[in-house]
């Protein structure tokens, strides 16, 4: 019985759930701004510690693995910024509740200088 | 109930949703899509057919012995076949959506309806 | 109604066909024939860890240089008929730019896609992937490129010249096979020695070619993209 | 080996429900999308079915070059889509 | 107790399956198009590491550079789409 077998499968445990509770916040989130918020930024916790564990039950594939995350924390935050943005252009509304809208804001005071 | 044939419903069911999809929308786009989730469903039906349950890939590396290799991988012909499939598959979408574009050009409509120039 | 009806018999019985196929189908429990071959000698004969690389290449390798031929002929024919026109003075539509945070990524990214794009058609006789996957990340990465820079076009002379030349090269190395090897060893990689199993310069001339079938298609998709976006100049 | 066959069961679904979508919803992009999520399962798919070369080639196509093809020729024909919404 | 390990990721499968189930749900309902695309983002993110679980499982390395390929490409669909949505194409 290896003890790094034990600890890596507990991480990668602890990163499903994370993966899980990200989809449900995708499906549960009031509007769409959550949900891109929930289904971002647990997801990319979630699937690096899913990775990090099976890098620690196998540690001769820790290179690739770490390769892997490098790429998914590079990309993944670019793809979900495009998307608010884009979202936002478009003009789909936030939710009753909120209480910031930082890009409003920013593109009227444009206009005001212009 | 194995592998292969839960694998067999589902390209079966890819290309008959595809095909209705074909035959009963009148965008010529989605005709299109409808023809992209046919060539899915062929390609997993294909790649089905080479599947042997309880072995692995056919990349011989330290993971498989030498020797005895045609006892342990799976089947690659079909997987080589479907590879260059797909990618002749993708070549070929861009051209038909490129006769769509033409087609838009000259009569403004995406409508397979409008096109009856040489309907009897 | 009548337009409702036809497609449901005419699924139904696509469906039947299917059923009939299915019923008839025994999974399979060994290799028979010549996959058995090719699994049996494959590695032997012509140094490639990876068997479907080596079915692509060499096995199969002129239906291989068929596909490359068809993937022409569908970028020639998107390019004809997508003939870009002359800009009017003023008729460009405004489009908005992308944000700084894509653009910066992008500069970022492209390079590192180019190069892993390179590292899987070198890799193609050692691990999964090979030409066309490789072609697919440099065609990708072009096309991050006009997804962030409007104003980005590709060098056209660059793309064509490559494009051409690894095709010529490619139909070179099939003709040597049969001027050097034997009558019937068109597209044969054997060229080369086959070197030591599992080591990068090693299964002949298999490398070589899936080199240049990773530039000639992943010049040919960019190029249909960029057809496709078809701005006017 | 029973939870094998779930994975295979649970992902053909999903792959049929984004299908039937593709085909169902009105608005295009929607449709397009689903067809991006029926490769990508079909990527796991063959995966799972011991073929990573034709996963890796239904990834690098799937996920980007072939969604992009689609959405340049429904922005060439987007000004009648937009009158007829 | 000797496969507790292999019984920690069978039960981690488990949730990346109702993670797929979710996301999914979302997929069809998802009121506006951004929404769905919302869903492929997380069904792109999701099974990356279910192509990391599945080489584990079949403890083969080689499934991890299809890992790589979607970890790098496949954020360009949802990219694509974003700018066809802002307008930018």
């Amino acid at each position: 019985m290896e003890w790094y077998k034990i600890v890596g499968s507990i991480v990668t445990l602890i990163g499903s759930i994370f993966l899980f509770l990200g989809a449900l916040g995708v499906f549960r989130m009031p509007d769409l701004y959550n949900r891109m918020q929930a289904g971002t930024k647990a997801t990319t916790l979630g699937t690096i510690l899913t990775l990090l564990g099976i890098g620690i039950c196998h540690y001769e594939w820790l290179g690739q693995i770490l390769i892997i995350i490098m790429f998914i924390a590079l990309t993944n935050p670019i793809s979900s910024h495009a998307l608010a943005r884009a979202a936002h252009f478009r003009g789909i509304p936030l939710t009753k509740g909120s209480v910031a809208d930082k890009l409003k804001e920013k593109e009227s005071s444009e206009v005001e200088v212009n | 109930m194995n592998i292969t044939n839960i694998v067999h419903i589902i390209g079966f069911a890819l290309i008959l949703i595809g095909f209705w999809g074909m035959l009963t929308q009148k965008n010529m786009i989605k005709i299109i899509l409808g023809l992209a989730i046919v060539e899915v469903g062929v390609q997993l039906v294909m790649v089905a057919f080479g599947f042997i349950e309880g072995r692995t890939a056919p990349i011989l590396d330290s993971a498989v012995e030498l020797s005895k290799a045609s006892e342990l991988i799976v089947d690659p012909v079909p997987q080589a076949l479907v590879l260059t499939a797909i990618v002749i598959g993708v070549a070929v979408n861009a051209l038909m959506l490129t006769f769509v574009i033409r087609l838009y050009q000259k009569k403004r409509s995406l409508s397979i309806n409008d096109y009856k120039d040489l309907k009897w | 109604m009548i337009k409702r009806i036809i497609p449901a018999i005419l699924v139904i019985s696509i469906f039947f066909m299917l059923l009939k196929v299915m019923t008839n189908i025994t999974p399979k429990y060994d290799l028979t024939g010549v996959s058995k071959t090719y699994a049996e000698q494959g590695a032997s004969d012509l140094g490639a860890m990876n068997l479907v690389t080596a079915i692509v290449v060499t096995y199969r390798g002129l239906d291989t240089l068929g596909e490359v031929a068809v993937l022409f002929m569908a970028g020639t024919g998107i390019a004809l008929l997508l003939r870009r026109k002359k800009k009017k003075k003023g008729s460009v539509a405004k489009k908005r730019e992308a944000s700084e945070i894509l653009q910066t990524g992008s500069k970022l990214l492209v390079p590192i896609i180019m190069m892993f794009g390179a590292y899987i058609f070198i890799n193609g006789h050692l691990s999964p992937g090979g030409g066309f996957q490789g072609g697919a990340a440099i065609a990708s990465a072009v096309m991050l490129m006009f997804l962030a820079d409007n104003s980005f076009k590709i060098n056209h002379k660059v793309f064509g010249l490559i494009e051409s030349l690894s095709g010529m090269f490619y139909v070179i190395i099939g003709i040597l096979g049969l001027v050097m090897i034997g009558a019937d060893h068109f597209l044969d990689s054997r060229l080369l020695p086959l070197g030591e199993f599992g080591k990068i310069l090693s299964a002949g001339t298999i490398p070589i070619i899936y080199t240049l079938v990773g530039l000639k298609v992943g010049t040919e998709l960019a190029s249909i993209i960029d057809n496709m976006k078809g701005d006017l100049e | 080996m029973e939870l094998q066959q779930g994975i295979f069961i649970l992902m053909g679904l999903a792959m049929i429900i984004a299908a039937g979508l593709a085909m169902h919803v009105k608005d295009l992009i929607s449709s397009i999308i689903a067809v991006g999520v029926v490769s990508l399962f079909a990527s796991l798919l063959y995966l799972l079915m011991q073929a990573p070369d034709v996963a890796m080639t239904e990834a690098a196509i799937g996920a980007g070059l072939s969604t992009l093809i689609f959405l340049y020729a429904l922005h060439k024909t987007k000004d009648v889509e937009e009158e007829n919404d | 107790m000797t496969n507790l390990p292999e019984i920690l990721l069978q039960i981690s499968t488990y949730f990346v399956s109702a993670g797929i189930i979710l996301a999914t749900l979302r997929l069809i309902k998802g009121p506006s198009m951004a929404d769905r695309v919302v869903a492929l983002d997380t069904f792109t993110v999701i099974s990356i590491s279910l192509i990391t679980l599945i080489a584990c499982i079949s403890g083969r390395v080689i499934f991890l550079d299809v890992g790589m390929v979607y970890a790098i490409l496949s954020f360009i669909g949802v990219v694509a789409v974003a700018r066809y949505l802002e307008g930018g194409l």
